[in-house]
């Protein structure tokens, strides 16, 4: 189990580390191929009124001339030894992990990050608590009342659900619940609370965005339910819980659902990872200043450290899920071994 | 041990170990022997049956003669020929003269193929013409096996479990090969189905004289059909002797419980017979027990059962066994004391 | 070469016993396990449903400018004479009329039917090409994982990983935001639209991998798998024609489902402003748009429905297909 | 009236083919410290019998008519409630494969456990000391450890002795082991065979053993029963099932099997075809398209459903054929070849 | 100086009555103080649907930023915080007079008021100011800002600003004989030196606090407020200033307790938010989403809660006489007759929210405006296809050519008028294919760089300028000068290539007689629009929501949008 954890640790630092080569090499190569010039990509650094002089200078200081391998170097070293910058009037650190620094707002990107995560967490993780209650409990009355109305009902709301994009319901919904309507549900968006601020407010700004979001995966999540449910419940092993003379309900909820649900778990803990990466269309629709946000502007932006930091964010939170999946499996399935 | 002159398949010493691995660099931490040290000949025209409990290497076995695993070690001789660690590409041509039939009827046929397209296989993978054309000896085939030659264009969810079984064997049958490894052919059949099939290969047995290793865990099925007996235990044969001398005077204790355990659909006799049961299951082949391997289970088993490993001797004519204490042997050939001491 | 088994003239004992001819063989017609899929597709009426709305939208995509060409409202022709000039909005909301089915947009007064339909073609043909692309590098690379094995499966299957780790839409946003507006010998619409077909099935395949890779590692314990080889079988034939049958079926479903993805992503992507460019339609674009009048439901009403009712169709469709497919459903 | 009593017990299942029945006029019935045997091919509808008496049909389509009488108690139309009352207590089972029959999430003891608590209110420590004192009854070394352990933890032959340590856990009074050994090796099948044989004299419960295997019931069972298409074809005591055994099928199962404890025959003789399917009964007798003897019934085969009759003392046959030509068959055809060389 | 006569401006608000009141009538708040008070209290809720450029005195380019720097910082000069023209009139803030200049105009001698503060207590020094302007020198620290100081003034050569040329004596630049007294020295003469006096950079700023690129973080306030908690991305909260006295600063009143200023929030949020009264300003000033537009203005109570200015901001194209065959005058002639300047004022937003016609460069708030309309498109403005074709013709393509389009990705309004031009020039066969590039690299690496533009053919670029202040120089310079466009890209001219402009332009600078001054201007206009490299889209106007609640709401000419400096609370 230990050394399976160490193995896994290694692994996911190793694939964090190609993401962030990928990375590195499209959003720094692809401009190149496209045209652009070290003095190009300083003119980021220096603004557009900045003389030739001063943007060969900056180039050449940013280490743009480098060859990219150098270039990479320098960015791996930032990110696990910190960096130094010189923009002001003293030589400032950039404490590890450091994406450097943003051409625009010429703050340290990782501050920034953890700035937003916060938001970004508290969206996923609430809307993740009502998909999951909703899907998983949808699921599972569609699969016990198989052919009956609300099964029918329900799934056809569920594919409905499903192949509806988030930034249609969104907006939908914002037109509908929000922008000063009586009935409004929640704030417009673009406001966070943060939770230790007010947590009624927190609430009540995420409450639109929750409920969205949660529509879209309780749609997928009680298709998946219903159908894991259908599966478990012809297993054998619930013919003879039956044969025990088991009460029905012990009989779907203590063994049928405990089956059905580990592979449900996988799903979720991998959503997640996805989501905490960024919620990028969810965010956007009701402007939440999370980590998906932030990616979208430092894109428009054209801002690459900032691009960079998110890109590793989010595959971390992919790899973090991954990795907290497979724990999870083994505790929640006594025959998965890890060696 | 010689190799008789006119021995088809000559197996010696042979073994498979599947390795298992562990930790971060997926260090080799043990190996499941699965087959460990086998030594067999089969005549031309014999049926050699092979039996044991689950797990005992009988499939492995199987599949290391036909060479779908490579061995870890030992010699396979077919027809003279060393083919233990033979190329692919080498093994093709022989290919033709060795055939397996699988235990599952099921998965052993593809079901996107029609029955045509599964027996004329053969002809296409090794690139052979035939006289009338492939189809014409594909319906020889099926009418040899005793199936409607009209249903060439049928797939396999059409048939019965023994129809599909006798499309398997039609399969092998293709190249007329000279010796077919047949795996538990019967085990996944109904028991009136199983016997059509057994009696199916008697006679393409009598008819193109094949030659045949049938491995089976049905000690009554393997009586049957077989003209000799091995038996295996944890990756080893402990006995192997002529169909008659095994089962009317089995030597080894383990071959004597197997026979006392089978179910005898004789009501008079329920509760006559002698039995022996034995105690708890088989080992696994991870950590086997020393020395001999049954001793865990033997109710003869002495001192000298755990730390030397008995060899397999023959004790009478053709009646090889591996054991300290055999039955019904001849007192003369009792051997207590050769084989190799495992160091403790 | 004569026939390695000559059996003519021989009477065999075993035949008589064993042809079982009865009441049976007449039911059972030479059915392949597709027609039997066909057989059960056509019983399930939702799936139909789908295929039919499936059909329909290929269609309409396919002679948008004969459709748009007959109703005579090119999708990017200004109709500034329906706009208020005040409000921007069209005059009287929507300006729905005959001439203007699903009404116009606010400020240049475009056609919105027109501009729906050929929105249809490009939404189609990037989803169609970016699965193609997917399923193609998918099956190969998971087939070639699953049947090899070893060294060969490990790379494989750690370079899905690494892809799955990717944030896919930022990554996506981020890539289609930085390729120039001519590369590679291609520009304008050609560009965009390869640019995010690449992107979009290049990034997908990894999801198609993984399932090809499980099926391929279940088939290979098939013991037809080992009869195949047993008989000399090299690798190719066997995965050609004794895995690659077997794997059709799951392929087409997959297809099928990842269609509706795709066409999601696509529309998210225009939505965010780095899919094909203006004034080029699309369902994302359109949408996006929209979101600016939102005062004016009817623009962002209809292309939202057309990708809803698009995203609807395949995944009830790709739904039916799994059904009639998976011999273990019902 | 019987311990337990099938009359005419019908299981039909409604399907998009067509209606399968599974189970069709069914009647036999059992007492206390009894074994009765149910023999027949795949699909013949011993499964379905035995989860029938169970009540375990629920939420299949299945149809059930006919009555089931347990105890004094008839089942078939008594509330689903009242059955799952009965199920542990009364009756339990034991089924094929411990492996998928035993929830993998839990551990052998758990699942004890849960089954005594049902029936009996006591804490978990005193229900838990009843699973280690069950696992300890049926064999398992160092009960108290492997009540802990989780069901692919342990070899199948454990498998099955925990599986029939769970079933026994509330002392039923009918036992129904559907193919029990079936999964198992030789020497663990004598073990698990030896077990069940013991346990039931202990607890003097009714068994129902079902198996394909005549070598089984011929080692266990008191009465016989043949099945074959959903129906009853042939029911008698071992003796008239294994001795003086009247009904082509059973004559076709007799010969189909090689036997240990006889000389080698020369050849086997294997009923000809496949099992009927169940939605495409053949017309009239079942059997008949397999029948050796279908041309000595004077056109009846297939035309009439020949009825189960009693030859003699409780022995009952379904065929066409006279009793005194069955015999002659028997005598002169078949049993010489049985015992041939 | 807002010199231009009367303005296209609907004058319904001529029945207010004078002197403002709190009666909600359209454009109330264009010429008079609307709902005037002196009552303070409250916290003022602004919000902004972009991210700030910089809160850094040094590093803000933006008019809202200039805007609201006041409530924490003090430059030397401002614009009078007044309705109307007496907007772009300058009063002293720091400084207690505007610039004394020498006589050359070559030196400018500010003395600061006494008693003035930082939030700390330490009394503000001419050092500061000083400080202040050296700062924002250093381009690499400070990106988004002007370059006028490093323009004009006399650095020490290779000067690269204080951080980077530490210890270098500036004085040739700036000196400060005592610490009330800042004098500026020009290399050359400049007679409106008092416009650069009022731009942020001379704030004062501590050089003991001063933290470079991070000093955005906590701008040390010298004005009546300071920060409290500043979220880069998401927002800040600006408190009362207790270090600031009233006494020292006519100009401001500093009503409100406090500020809480939200950034990147949903556009159409803060419509909705300030029509509901949840939020009182929408601090980018630029006006209504086009979603709000249709419900304020077809809602007369809505309406009445609205002010509709014209700001001085040019929309427009350039068109870039380096691609062919837009080298040929007539080819660019044939585009602006051909263009449908209706379809141009819709894709803006329509008369209310986009603008008025324009028919030259100069906004009619800028002193020197002149009416003109070299380039008549037509009777009713959809463009003149006899004419258009007419020069096509003559410029040797009487089909038309083809050529490409670019504007900025994430502006709706630019891609909408690309696509109304792409309309309105197929007419005559002039095919454009559109070419949206990032906004944050147009000027840098597309449409703004020389190279890339030709070998790109980017013929047209929709391009945009409001002027940092309301001048013929601080208007013109920056769009017609061909000297600042640069190989390395980055300026926002585009197209205007003409000796005889930079000519003009010097000899205005040199003009010390504004009544001398101001004919230059137009006759630079119309000098460019006869070489026709650009083309006039529309003088922006928009449509500012009126916060509820809100007291003292007048719009700026200088700004263009409120006033933020002595707006209260009910
Ligand atoms: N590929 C493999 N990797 C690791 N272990 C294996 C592999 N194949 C077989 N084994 C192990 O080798 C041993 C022998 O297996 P084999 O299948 O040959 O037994 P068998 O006698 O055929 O049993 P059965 O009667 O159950 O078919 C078993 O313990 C099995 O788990
Ligand atoms: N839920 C069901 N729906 C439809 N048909 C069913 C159902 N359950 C069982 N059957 C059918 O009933 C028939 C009898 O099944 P059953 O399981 O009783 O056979 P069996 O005698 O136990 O066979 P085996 O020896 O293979 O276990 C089979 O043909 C089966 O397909
Ligand atoms: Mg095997
Ligand atoms: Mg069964």
């Amino acid at each position: 189990m230990a050394t399976y954890i160490i193995r896994r640790l290694i692994w996911g630092v190793f694939m964090l580390a190609i993401v962030s080569v990928i990375t590195f090499a499209i959003f720094f190569l692809v401009p190149r191929l496209a045209g652009a010039t070290s003095e190009s990509l300083a003119t980021r650094y220096v603004g557009r009124t900045a003389s030739a002089e001063q943007v060969k200078v900056a180039a050449e200081k940013l280490g743009f001339n480098d060859p990219l391998v150098v270039q990479y170097g320098r960015f791996a070293k930032g990110l696990v030894a910190g960096a130094e910058y010189d923009y002001g009037p003293g030589v400032e650190h950039c404490p590890a992990p450091c994406f450097g620094y943003s051409f625009l707002t010429r703050l340290p990107v990782w501050p920034d990050l953890l700035n937003r995560l916060p938001v970004t967490i508290s969206l996923s993780l609430g809307a993740a608590v009502i998909w999951l209650i909703g899907g998983v409990a949808t699921g599972v009355i569609s699969a016990l009342r198989r052919g009956s109305f609300f099964d029918r009902a329900a799934m056809t709301i569920a594919l409905g659900g499903v192949s509806l994009p988030i930034f249609f319901t969104g907006i939908v919904s914002l037109v509908v619940f929000s922008y000063g309507r009586p009935f409004a549900l929640a704030a417009p968006g673009g406001s966070f609370t943060p939770f230790f601020d007010n947590p009624v407010m927190w609430a009540y700004n995420l409450t639109l965005p929750w409920i969205t979001l949660a529509f879209l995966y309780a749609a997928g999540y009680a298709r998946l339910t219903r159908s894991g449910m259908l599966e478990t419940m012809n297993e054998d092993y619930i013919r003879t819980a039956r044969a025990k003379g088991l009460a029905e309900r012990t009989v779907v909820f203590k063994h049928g659902l405990r089956g059905a649900l580990t592979p449900i778990l996988t799903i979720f803990g991998l959503d997640l990872g996805l989501l905490m990466g960024g919620a990028v269309l969810t965010e956007s629709t009701f402007s939440l200043p999370g980590i998906g946000k932030y990616a979208i502007d430092a894109i428009t932006n054209q801002d690459l450290p900032k691009v960079m930091g998110v890109t590793l964010v989010a595959a971390f939170f992919v790899v973090l899920a991954n990795l907290v999946v497979d724990l999870l499996y083994a505790v929640v399935d006594p025959r998965v071994r890890l060696t | 041990m010689s190799e008789s002159p006119e021995a088809l398949l000559s197996v010696q010493g042979l073994e498979k170990h599947f390795p298992i691995t562990k930790g971060l660099f997926r260090r080799q931490v043990g190996a499941v022997k699965a087959v460990d040290g086998l030594t067999f000949d089969v005549v031309k025209g014999e049926t050699l049956g092979l039996v044991g409990e689950s797990g005992c290497g009988k499939t492995t076995t199987g599949r290391l003669i036909t060479r779908l695993l490579e061995p870890t070690g030992g010699k396979i001789v077919f027809e003279g020929r060393d083919i233990s660690h033979m190329s692919q590409g080498d093994l093709r041509p022989l290919r033709r003269d060795m055939q397996m039939i699988f235990q599952d009827p099921y998965s052993s046929l593809n079901p996107r193929h029609t029955v045509g397209a599964i027996v004329g296989a053969p002809f296409r993978i090794q690139g052979v013409q035939t006289e009338h054309g492939t189809k014409k000896a594909v319906q020889d085939i099926l009418e040899l096996v005793g199936l409607n030659p009209e249903h060439y264009n049928r797939y396999p969810h059409e048939f019965s479990g023994g129809q599909r079984q006798r499309i398997g064997i039609a399969r092998t049958l293709a190249l007329k090969p000279k010796l077919i490894i047949a795996d538990e052919p019967v085990s996944a059949l109904d028991v009136s189905i199983q016997a059509q099939v057994v009696n199916l290969l008697e006679d393409l047995q009598n008819e193109l004289d094949l030659t045949y290793v049938v491995i089976a865990h049905d000690l009554s099925v393997v009586r049957h059909i077989s003209d000799r007996v091995a038996v295996m235990y944890l990756g080893k044969i402990v006995e192997i002797a002529d169909r008659k001398n095994l089962y009317e005077s089995p030597m080894h204790p383990y071959t004597t419980a197997l026979l006392s355990a089978v179910p005898v659909p004789d009501v008079k006799r329920r509760n006559a017979r002698e039995r022996i049961r034995l105690q708890g299951d088989v080992p696994s082949p991870i950590n086997p027990p020393p020395a001999c391997r049954f001793h865990t289970r033997c109710w003869k088993a002495q001192e000298i059962c755990k730390t030397v490993e008995p060899p397999l001797a023959e004790l009478a004519t053709g009646h090889q066994v591996a054991c300290h204490f055999p039955e019904n042997a001849p007192t003369d050939a009792v051997s207590g004391d050769t084989g190799t001491t495992v160091p403790a | 070469m004569t026939a390695p088994l000559d059996v003519s003239g021989t009477e065999l004992e075993a035949a008589p016993e064993a042809v079982l001819e009865g009441s049976r063989a007449k039911a059972i017609q030479g059915r392949s396990l597709g027609q039997i899929a066909w057989m059960r597709l056509k019983r399930d009426k939702v799936a139909l449903t789908g295929a039919g709305i499936v059909i329909f939208l290929i269609l309409v995509a396919a002679f948008a400018p004969l459709i748009v060409g007959w109703l005579g409202h090119p999708p990017t022709d200004f109709n500034q004479d329906l706009i208020s000039s005040e409000t921007m909005a069209p005059k009287d909301g929507t300006a729905i009329s005959w001439e203007h089915p699903f009404g116009v947009e606010p400020v240049n007064g475009r056609d919105i039917f027109s501009r729906i339909i050929y929105g249809a073609r490009i939404s189609l043909l990037i989803a169609f090409l970016a699965t193609l692309l997917s399923v193609v590098l998918g099956t190969t690379l998971g087939i070639m994982a699953g049947y090899f094995g070893g060294w060969v499966d490990s790379v494989i299957s750690k370079t899905m990983d690494v892809f799955l780790a990717f944030p896919l839409l930022v990554f996506a946003i981020a890539l289609a935001g930085i390729v120039p507006d001519s590369a590679f010998g291609l520009s304008g619409d050609a560009l965009r639209v390869s640019l995010l077909v690449f992107i979009i099935g290049f990034f997908n395949w990894p999801y198609i991998g993984r399932i090809m890779r499980g099926q391929t590692l279940s088939l290979r314990e098939r013991e037809f798998v080992d009869a195949a080889r047993s008989l000399g079988a090299r690798g190719p034939y066997i995965i050609f024609r004794e895995m690659l049958p077997n794997l059709v079926a799951p392929i087409l479903v997959y297809a099928t489902l990842l269609i509706p993805t795709n066409i999601v992503f696509e529309a998210a992507l225009s939505f965010l402003g780095v899919g094909v460019r203006p004034p080029t339609p699309t369902w994302g674009g359109m949408l996006s748009d929209a979101v600016r009048f939102y005062t004016i439901p009817h623009f962002m009403f209809f292309p939202g429905m057309a990708i809803f009712i698009t995203v609807l169709a395949f995944n009830l469709l790709g739904d039916g297909l799994r059904d009639a497919l998976d011999p273990r459903a019902r | 009236m019987s311990f337990l009593q099938l009359n005419d017990l019908r299981i039909h299942f409604p399907t998009d083919d067509g209606l399968v029945k599974s189970v069709d006029g069914l009647s036999f019935r059992l007492e206390r410290g009894k074994t009765l045997g149910i023999v027949g091919e795949s699909g013949s509808g011993k499964s379905v019998t035995s989860l029938g008496i169970l009540g375990l049909h629920k939420g299949t389509r299945a149809k059930i008519t006919g009555e089931i009488w347990l105890d004094g108690e008839e089942l078939v139309s008594a509330t689903p409630e009242h059955v799952r009352t009965l199920r542990g207590k009364k009756m339990a089972m034991i089924f094929q494969d411990p492996l998928s029959a035993m929830h993998p999430y839990y551990t052998v003891g758990a699942q004890i456990i849960e089954a005594y608590r049902i029936h009996h209110q006591v804490s978990k420590a005193v229900a838990r000391k009843h699973a280690i004192d069950m696992l300890g009854r049926v064999g398992i070394p160092q009960p108290d450890r492997r009540v802990d352990s989780y069901p692919h933890e342990f070899s199948g032959g454990m498998r099955q002795r925990a599986m029939i340590a769970m079933a026994l856990s509330c002392d039923p009074e009918l036992l129904i082991a559907d193919e029990p050994t079936t999964a198992l090796d030789v020497t663990v099948q004598a073990q698990i065979l030896d077990l069940m044989r013991d346990l039931q004299q202990e607890f003097n419960s009714a068994l129902i053993i079902i198996t394909h295997d005549l070598g089984v019931v011929a080692e266990l069972a008191d009465d016989i029963l043949v099945m074959y298409g959903g129906k009853c074809i042939e029911y008698g005591t071992a003796e008239d099932i294994f001795e003086r055994p009247e009904h082509p099928y059973t004559w076709g199962l007799l010969g189909s099997m090689p036997r240990l404890d006889r000389e080698r025959t020369e050849r086997l003789m294997p009923i000809k075809g496949t099992p009927p399917s169940l939605i495409n009964v053949p017309n009239g007798c079942a059997f008949h398209p397999r029948c050796a003897f279908e041309g000595r019934t004077q056109g009846k085969a297939d035309t009439e459903v020949p009825e189960l009759l009693e030859t003699e003392g409780g022995h009952l046959v379904r065929c066409h054929m006279s009793r005194e030509e069955r015999h002659a068959i028997w005598e002169n055809e078949i049993k010489p070849n049985l015992e041939s060389v | 100086a807002c010199g231009g006569g009367p303005t296209a401006t609907p004058s319904q608000s001529g029945a207010a009555p004078a002197g403002g009141g709190a009666k909600a009538a359209f454009n109330a708040a264009l010429t008079q103080v609307y709902n005037p008070s002196d009552k303070k209290g409250g916290i003022m809720k602004f919000a902004n649907a972009g991210d700030w450029d910089s809160l850094d005195p040094a590093d803000t380019y933006y008019g809202y930023s200039w805007n609201f720097i006041r409530l924490y910082g003090r430059a030397l000069v401002m614009f009078k915080p007044a309705p109307g023209k007496e907007s772009s009139e300058l009063v002293p803030d720091l400084a207690e007079t505007l610039g004394v200049p020498s006589d050359d105009a070559k030196t400018w001698t500010y003395k600061l008021r006494a008693g003035v503060k930082f939030e700390d207590g330490t009394p503000i020094t001419s050092k500061d100011v000083k400080y202040g302007v050296m700062r924002s020198f250093d381009k690499e620290v400070f990106p988004d800002g002007y370059t006028y100081f490093n323009d004009t003034l006399d650095w020490p050569k290779d000067y690269k600003g204080p951080y980077k040329s530490k210890g270098v004596n500036v004085d040739s630049a700036i000196s400060t004989p005592d610490d009330q007294t800042i004098v500026f020295h020009l290399k050359q003469p400049y007679s409106g030196f008092d416009y650069f006096a009022q731009l942020p950079a001379t704030i004062p700023v501590p050089e003991a606090k001063d933290t470079g690129a991070k000093y955005r973080e906590h701008v040390i306030s010298s004005g009546p407020y300071k920060f409290d908690k500043n979220d880069i991305g998401k927002g800040f909260n600006l408190v009362r200033n207790d270090q600031w006295d009233p006494a020292t600063d006519p100009n401001r009143k500093a009503l409100p307790d406090g500020y809480d200023v939200r950034t990147n929030v949903n556009a159409d949020d803060i419509d909705n938010r300030v029509l509901s009264g949840d939020l009182h300003v929408d601090i980018a000033g630029t006006g209504a989403q086009p979603a709000t537009l249709g419900r304020v203005l077809t809602d007369p109570n809505l309406k009445a809660n609205t002010d509709n200015p014209t700001i001085t901001r040019l929309w427009y194209t350039s068109i870039n006489g380096n691609v062919k065959p837009l080298d040929n005058l007539d080819c660019r002639k044939a585009v602006e007759y051909a263009a449908d300047k209706v379809a141009y004022q819709t894709a803006y937003g329509g008369e209310f929210s986009g603008g008025q016609i324009a028919t030259s460069l100069l906004p009619p708030g800028i002193p020197g405006h002149a009416d003109i309309n070299p380039y008549p498109s037509g009777p009713d403005n959809h463009g003149d296809v006899t004419k258009a074709k007419e020069h096509l013709t003559a410029c040797g393509q009487p089909n038309g050519f083809e050529t490409n389009i670019s504007y900025r990705a994430e502006r709706p309004k630019e891609k909408a008028t690309a696509e109304a031009l792409q309309q309105s020039l197929a007419k005559v066969g002039i095919k454009l294919t559109l070419k949206p590039f990032p906004q944050a690299d147009y000027f840098a690496l597309y449409a703004g760089k020389p190279g890339y533009a030709k070998d790109n053919k980017l013929g047209l670029a929709i391009n945009g300028w409001g002027a940092d202040w309301p001048d013929g120089y601080g208007f013109l310079q920056q769009i017609v000068d061909s000297r600042v466009i640069r190989e390395t890209g980055g300026s926002s001219n585009i197209s205007v290539r003409d000796p005889e402009v930079d000519k003009l332009l010097d000899q205005a600078s040199l003009e010390t007689d504004t009544a001398k001054r101001e004919p230059i201007w137009a006759q630079i206009d119309q000098k460019v629009m006869d070489n026709a490299f650009i083309l006039p889209g529309l003088w922006a106007k928009s449509l500012l929501l009126r916060g509820k609640g809100v007291t003292n709401v007048f719009v700026s000419d200088a700004t263009g949008m409120y006033d933020y400096l002595n707006m209260g609370l009910e």
